[in-house]
C-alpha cells in the first residue's frame, strides 16, 4: 500500500472498514447445506443475521452497487463495485442479496425500462422485499422458445393472460414474474412476443411444483385462466419482447457456464476414489479411473482458462462474441461428466435412493454418496435447461461458423 | 449354436410381451417404487404359473429344464416394462447354486419349490468395500460342531433381500470361500431394508452367530468362489437379457417421442444430428442383443468354462455401456419433460444405473475379459 | 459319418477326393506378403501352380460353382456350393479365381442381363480371362452417387461417353468396366442413369492411378473422352440403371463390413502391447491399453455375433433388412479404432514412413510398424468408400428407424 | 497473467502470419516432404534475421528476452503451414538447456550463434523402449579423466537430428542422468536419417566412444533429470503452439470445404450432423488455444515448478487429443478426395500423429498431470 493511495485506495479502506464494522460474524461463514442465501422476497424467512445484514447493505446502496442512487442503489463506478466485490470476497462474505431482481429484470429496465417502470420496480429489489421468477418455456415450447402460446389479449388497459409456462424456477416464492406472452397471434413467431410484468398475486395464477427425476425442485409449472395484467407493466414495446428475452439468455447461459463446478469437487473426486478404490503409494490405485479423473481435470482447466481468457478479452477491449454458447455447451457437458464419475467411482455406493445407516453405522449409503447419486440424476438437465446442447450447437454452427442454414433447421433465431 | 430364436421361443415371446403389457405396464413398476414389499405376490404366482420360474430347473425337480435362452426370451420383455419380480435373484442365481452345488435332499426341497413360486432367494455377496470381488469379504463361517456352521458377518446391498425367505450368503472358511442357504428366519439373522435410486428394494443382511446345519453348504470344500463365479455368470446373463429390454424400450419410446415432438414447425426426428445419434444408439442395442443371445446359448452349451465366462463379460460389459448410453440420450432428446419425474424415461435411466452396478460394471466386466483372453 | 450317406455326403467325398488329386501344394499355403490371389485378366500374370489351379478348377465348373453349366458355371445347388466352400476352406485351399466379375457384374448379369451379354460375357469371366472394374463414383458425385455426370449420348447403334470416373479399383489392371452414365440430363437426377458394359481398350479411355495418403493404392481416375459404346451393352434398360446399381451397392457394403478384421488381429494387438509398454505377471503392464483392447474385442465380439445372427436368420427364412448398412458402419469404424490403437500402442516406433534398420539392428523401424503406421491411414478411407458413415447413418435413420426426412437432407434415395 | 494479446503480440502475429503466407506456404512443406535436409537454409536465416530465435534468449546474448507469449504466436502461424524449420529443437529445447544448464562459457558460445541462426541443435535423449520416459537410457557417460567426458550408447528418433550441428544427449552417470551438448562432429557419432510419416526427417545417432570435454555437461550433478524434463517442459510448450495453429489451420480448411462442396443440392455444411460435429471441434480448438496460453504465460512467470510441469501437461494432452480429432474429422468430411495424397488435408493428419508422440502422448499427460496434482 504505497503511501496514502489513489481515490480507489481510499475507497478499499473506507469499504474494508465499513464491511468490518458492519458484518454479522455469522454473514462470514459458508452457507450450511440446506441454508439458502438471501433471495428476497416477500415469503423469504430470514433469520436476524441475515435481515441485519442484509440491512445495513440497503442502506449503503450495497445490494445494487452499480445501480443509480434514485433507485436505492449504491452509484459506484465499475472499478470501485470490483473493489467493493473484491473486498467482500477477501473477508469471505456472502451476499446481502442475490436473485434475478438484481441479475436479470433490473438491469433489463434500467436498460430498456420505461421510467414509470423502474421507480416502480427498482427500489423494492434493491430492498429484496420483492422476489422474481422468469416466465419463458412453456410444454409445448422448450429449444423453440419463440413458439410460445401464451395469449395475452388487451381488453381497455389490461391484458388478459391464458395459458401456462413451465420451468419457471421459484415461481412458489416469487412475488412477480417477467413473463414472455403471444399479443400478435397473426405475426411471425418471433414478431408477436411481448415482455411483461406480473404481479404473481393476481387472480387466475396457479402455481404447481415439478418433482425431477432427482427429487424436489425449485421448478414449477404456472397456469394462467384470465389474468388481468396492466398494459402498463409491457417493458420495451407491445409484440417486441423476443429482442429483450433473448438478451437475458444469453446472460443466463454465461452464468450457467460458470456456476457448476464447485471449489472442492475435485478433492471430493480424489478422495471417493482412495476410499473405494485404494490408494497405491500416495496415488489412486486404479488407474484406468486416475486417467478419468486427469482428463476431466484438463478439460476443467481449459474451460476456466477460457473463460478467464473471455474475461481478459473483455476487459483488453475485445468484443464478444458468441462464447456464452461454448461455455454453457462445455460446463454443462463437464458437470455431467463429473457427475457420472462420481457414480462409477462409488460403484455399488451408488445406488441409495434414501437410507438410514444401519445398526452397525456401515451398511445403507452415507449422506454424500446418496447426493452423488441425485447430483448425478440433476446434473442430466443441465444440457436441456437455459438453452439445450443442441440448441448451443445450433448457435455455434451458424452464427461463429458462418456454416449455412440447413433446410430442415429452424429458420429462425435460437 | 445358432443366433435366432426357433419358433417355441417367438411363441413365449409373444407370450411374455402380452403378459408384461396386460400385467406388468410401466406404471406398475412407478406404482411399487419404494413401496411395501416392492413386488407383486400375485404377478410373481402367475409367473410361476407360467412356468417361467422351472425354465432353466430340470424336469427331475418340477420344471422343464428348457434353458438360458427362453428364459432370456422372457427376461427381456419383462425388462421392457421393469417387472421388479426376483426371477434373476430365484430362478437364476438361487436355482443355479443348488442346482450345481446342493445336496440331492436341498434340491428336493427347494427347486420344486422354486418352480412353484413358493421361494425367494436372494444373493448377498457384497459387504463393505469389497466393490465388484467376490473374495473380498470379511464374513466368516466356522465349522462349530460336526454338524453345524455359525455364520458371523453383514452383507450389504442385497438385491430383492427384504422379500426373500432364503440367503445365499457368501463365507470365508478355513479353506477360501464357502456358500451357505440361509433361511431369512435364522436365528440371528437381522434384515435392514434399503430403497435404491431405482425404486427397488434392497437390503443389508447382519448374521450373528447364526447357525445353519453343516448340508446348508453348497459345492465341496474349496470350490465355492468358483461355484458363486459360476452362479454369478448365470445371474449375470440373465440381468443383460433384462437390460437389453429395458434398453430396447427406452429406445423405442425416445424414437416416438422424436417422431411425435414438433419444435421449429417440424418433428425434431427430422433434425440429422438427432437422427445419427439415434440410428448409432440402435446399433448399439442390435450389438447389445447379439451378445446377450450368444451369453444365453453359451450357457445352455455344453462347454463351460471361461468361453462361457468371456461370453458373459462381453455381454455385460456391452449391456452396461449400452443401456448407459440410451439411457443419458434419451433423457436428453426428451429435453425438459424427460427430467420430471412424472415421464416414465427417467425410470429407465435409473435402473440403468443398478444394472451397470450389478454383478461388476463395464471396466470390471472389460478386465475379466482381458484376463480370459490371456491378457 | 455313418454310412454311405445321403447324395450330399457323396458329393462331399467326391469333392474331397477330386480337391485333393488336383490342388497343386503351392495353393494350400496362404497368400505370402505381397502376393495378390488370382483376379483373371488379360494382364494378370499367373504362376504354373495359380494357372493349373485355375485350369483344372474351370474345367469343372469351380470356378462359379453356382452358375449354370451353359455358362461355364457348376451348375451346383447351394448346398452343393457351401459342401465345396467346407471342403477348400477345411484343406487350406485358395479359391482359384476372384474378383468383381464373379461376385459383382456375373451375378448381375445372371438375374437381369439379355442372353447375349450373358453369352458373351459369363463364361470369360469363369475362365478367369476377363477382369472387371467398376465406374460409379465421380469427382463431383460421391455420397450423392445420383448425381453423376458422365454422359452418354447416343449416335446411331453407340452412345458417346464424355466424362471421369474417380475411386475406379484396379482401374489400371482392368479388361472391361461396368459404369454408370447419364443418358437423360433432362430427368430427375436417378432416372436419368443407365448401366453399361465398356471394354476399356476402347479409345479414348484413360486410366491415372491415384496415390493415397498411406501409399500407392489399386484405385485410379478413369477419364473418358468421345468413347464409343455400342448400345447392345447397356444391362436392364436405358434410364433404368439407377436400381440395379443400388442392389450392386448393398451387396457391396456387406462384404466391406467382413473384410476389415484379419485372424491374427488380436494377437498382433496383444504381443505389440506386451513388448513396447511391458508384461505384468502374464498381464499387459499397462492396464489403460489393457482397457482399450478389451473393449475393442469385445465390440469385435459383437459385431461378429450379429453378422452371424443375420446369416443365422437368412438361413431361417427371415429377409434381411438393411443389416449391410449396420456391419459397414460398425466394422470400419472398429477397424479404424483398432488401427488408431495399435499406433497407440506402438507410441514413437508409430512414426516411421520408410526405413532401413541401422546398423546395429536396433534403430529405425520394423516392417510391422512400418505397416501399422499405414494401415491406420488406410483405414480412414474405410468410413468413405463404398457409402461413407454418414451415408450408413441417414439409411439407418430413414429406412429402419423410420425417422422423418430432414427437410434439409435430400429427398431421394441414399 | 492476462490470457489475451498485447499488441506487440498481435502486431508480432500478423508478422508471421505473412511470412508463412509468403515463404511457406503448404506447397513448401509437401515439396520438402523427405527431400534433403528437409528445411530450407533461406528461410531459417530469415526466420534469425526477424528476431524470432532469440525471443526467449536474453539480451545478453543477442536474443530480446520477450519470451514464451512471444515464440508461440510465432510458432502458431508456423504450424498453420506445416513450416518444418528447427525451431522447437533449437531455440527452445537448445536454448533452454544451455541457458539453465551451460556454463558462462558455454552460453557465450553458442546462445548468440543460435540467435543468428547459425546453430542447429537437436534432442537426443529417446532410446529404444524408452517410449516416454526420460529416465529409462542405457546410454552412460563416464568421465574418463578429470577433463574429459566419454559416451557409449544409441538414440533413436531424434527429431531434425539430421541437419543438427549439436546434439543434447541425456546419458546415465554416476550419480543419475546428465546432460551432455555433442558436436555432431565429434569423433564416434554416427548420424542415420530416417524419415518419418509427416514428411520431415528424424535421425537415430549411435555414439561410439565419443569423447568431450567437461564443460559440455550440461546443469549440475544429479540434476540432469531435472534439468532435462524443465528443458522438454519448453519444447513442449513449443510444440503445442504449433499444433495449435496446424489444427486450427485443417479446421479452417474444413470449413471452407463444408460450405462449398456440394452433394444433394446443397452444401454439405448445412447437413446439422455435419454441423454439430464441426461446432464441437470448434470447442475443442478454443479450449486448446486457452491451454496453450497459459502453458506459455507460466513459462514465462516467475513461479517455476510443478505448477508450469502441470499447466505444459494441460496443454500436451489437450492439444494431442484434439489435434488427433480434428485431424481424423477432417479427413472425414472432406471425403475421398481428403484420401489422396494430392490433397493437403492429409498433411495435417500425419503431423498430428507425430506431434501426439512427441514429448509423450494425452495418456502419458494425464498421468504427469494426476501425479502433479498428488494423485
Amino acid at each position: 500500500m504505497q503511501g496514502g493511495g489513489s481515490g480507489l485506495e481510499k475507497f478499499r479502506e473506507e469499504t474494508r472498514a465499513w464491511l468490518l464494522a458492519n458484518a454479522p460474524p455469522s454473514m462470514r461463514t459458508p452457507l450450511a447445506p440446506g441454508e439458502e442465501a438471501c433471495w428476497g422476497g416477500k415469503k423469504e424467512k430470514r433469520s436476524p443475521d441475515v435481515q441485519r445484514w442484509l440491512d445495513v447493505n440497503v442502506e449503503r446502496g450495497f445490494t445494487a452497487p452499480t445501480w443509480p442512487r434514485t433507485y436505492g442503489g449504491g452509484g459506484l463506478s465499475k472499478a470501485e463495485a470490483k473493489v467493493l466485490a473484491e473486498e467482500m470476497s477477501a473477508l469471505g462474505l456472502r451476499p446481502p442479496l442475490i436473485g434475478f431482481g438484481l441479475s436479470m429484470i433490473g438491469p433489463l429496465l434500467l436498460q430498456e425500462g420505461a421510467e414509470a417502470l423502474r421507480s416502480e420496480h427498482l427500489p423494492p429489489i434493491v430492498r429484496g422485499e420483492i422476489r422474481w421468477c422468469q416466465g419463458y418455456s412453456e410444454p409445448g415450447a422448450g429449444s423453440d422458445l419463440a413458439s410460445l402460446q401464451t395469449k395475452a389479449v388487451r381488453d381497455g388497459d389490461v391484458y388478459v393472460l391464458d395459458g401456462s409456462k413451465i420451468w419457471t424456477s421459484y415461481a412458489e416464492k416469487a412475488d412477480w414474474m417477467f413473463i414472455l406472452v403471444r399479443t400478435d397471434p397473426a405475426a411471425k413467431k418471433q414478431h408477436g412476443i411481448t415482455f411483461l410484468l406480473m404481479d404473481m398475486t393476481t387472480p387466475g395464477v396457479t402455481v404447481r411444483p415439478i418433482r425431477l427425476i432427482s427429487g424436489a425442485s425449485p421448478f414449477c409449472e404456472t397456469f394462467l385462466t384470465g389474468v388481468r395484467v396492466p398494459v402498463t407493466n409491457v417493458v420495451g414495446q407491445e409484440n417486441q419482447g423476443w429482442a429483450l428475452a433473448r438478451a437475458l439468455l444469453a446472460h443466463e447461459r454465461t452464468m450457467i457456464g460458470d456456476v457448476f463446478k464447485e471449489r472442492d469437487d475435485t478433492d471430493k473426486l480424489v478422495a471417493a476414489a482412495r476410499d473405494h478404490l485404494g490408494d497405491d503409494g500416495g496415488r489412486i490405485a486404479d488407474p484406468l479411473v486416475r486417467d478419468r479423473i486427469a482428463a476431466l481435470e484438463i478439460d476443467q482447466a481449459c474451460l476456466d482458462l477460457t473463460m478467464q481468457r473471455a474475461k481478459d478479452g473483455a476487459r483488453a477491449g475485445q468484443k464478444p462474441g458468441h462464447e456464452s454458447s461454448i461455455f454453457k455447451l462445455a460446463g454443462t457437458e463437464l458437470n455431467q461428466r463429473r457427475r457420472d464419475l462420481h457414480c462409477a467411482i462409488l460403484g455399488p455406493q451408488a445406488l441409495g435412493w434414501e437410507s438410514e445407516p444401519s445398526a452397525a453405522g456401515t451398511a445403507g449409503y452415507g449422506p454424500e454418496e446418496l447426493k452423488a447419486t441425485r447430483d448425478w440424476l440433476r446434473s442430466r438437465g443441465n444440457t436441456i435447461e437455459g438453452g439445450t446442447s443442441e440448441i448451443q450447437l445450433d448457435i455455434i454452427a451458424k452464427r461463429v461458423l458462418g456454416l449455412p442454414d440447413a433446410r430442415g433447421a429452424r429458420k429462425d433465431g435460437a | 449354436m445358432d443366433l435366432v430364436l426357433n419358433e417355441e421361443q417367438k411363441l413365449l415371446r409373444q407370450a411374455a410381451k402380452d403378459f408384461a403389457h396386460a400385467r406388468s405396464p410401466l406404471a406398475r413398476a412407478r406404482k411399487l417404487r419404494g413401496a411395501g414389499e416392492g413386488y407383486s405376490r400375485d404377478v410373481w404366482k402367475e409367473m410361476a404359473e407360467l412356468g417361467w420360474l422351472g425354465l432353466t430347473i430340470d424336469e427331475r425337480h418340477g420344471g422343464t429344464g428348457l434353458g438360458h435362452r427362453y428364459l432370456m426370451v422372457v427376461l427381456e420383455e419383462l425388462g421392457a416394462k421393469l417387472a421388479p419380480e426376483p426371477i434373476v435373484s430365484t430362478a437364476l442365481l438361487g436355482a443355479t447354486a443348488i442346482e450345481l452345488g446342493g445336496s440331492a435332499e436341498l434340491q428336493r426341497e427347494h427347486l420344486p419349490a422354486i418352480v412353484k413360486g413358493e421361494r425367494i432367494i436372494a444373493l448377498a455377496h457384497h459387504e463393505r468395500h469389497s466393490r465388484f470381488s467376490l473374495a473380498a469379504i470379511d464374513t466368516t463361517a466356522e465349522a462349530s460342531t460336526g454338524t453345524t456352521w455359525t455364520l458371523n458377518g453383514e452383507k450389504l446391498h442385497v438385491a430383492d433381500g427384504s422379500i426373500a425367505d432364503h440367503f445365499l450368503v457368501s463365507a470365508r472358511v478355513v479353506d477360501g470361500v464357502a456358500l451357505f442357504l440361509v433361511p431369512a428366519s435364522a436365528k440371528g439373522v437381522t434384515v435392514s431394508r434399503e430403497e435404491r435410486v431405482d425404486g427397488r428394494s434392497a437390503a443389508s443382511v447382519r448374521l450373528d452367530r447364526v447357525m445353519v446345519r453343516q448340508e446348508m453348504r453348497l459345492g465341496a470344500g474349496g470350490r465355492g468362489l468358483r461355484l458363486l463365479e459360476r452362479v454369478i455368470d448365470a445371474g449375470t446373463a440373465g440381468l443383460a437379457a433384462e437390460m437389453l429390454g429395458s434398453m430396447s424400450a427406452a429406445f423405442a419410446m425416445t424414437l416416438d417421442y422424436l417422431a411425435t415432438r414438433v419444435q421449429f414447425g417440424v418433428p425434431i426426428g427430422s433434425f440429422q444430428a438427432l437422427q445419427h445419434r439415434a440410428a448409432r444408439l440402435y446399433v448399439e442395442t442390435e450389438l447389445a442383443r447379439s451378445a446377450v443371445m450368444h451369453a444365453s446359448a453359451m450357457l445352455d452349451g455344453l462347454e463351460g468354462g471361461a468361453p462361457v465366462a468371456r461370453a458373459v463379460s462381453v455381454a455385460k460389459a456391452k449391456c452396461s455401456d449400452a443401456f448407459m448410453a440410451i439411457a443419458h440420450e434419451a433423457v436428453q432428446m426428451h429435453g425438459g419433460i424427460g427430467m420430471t419425474d412424472e415421464h416414465d424415461i427417467g425410470l429407465f435411466l435409473k435402473r440403468a444405473r443398478v444394472c451397470e452396478m450389478t454383478f461388476g460394471d463395464a471396466a470390471y466386466h472389460r478386465d475379466r475379459f482381458a484376463r480370459l483372453s490371456g491378457f
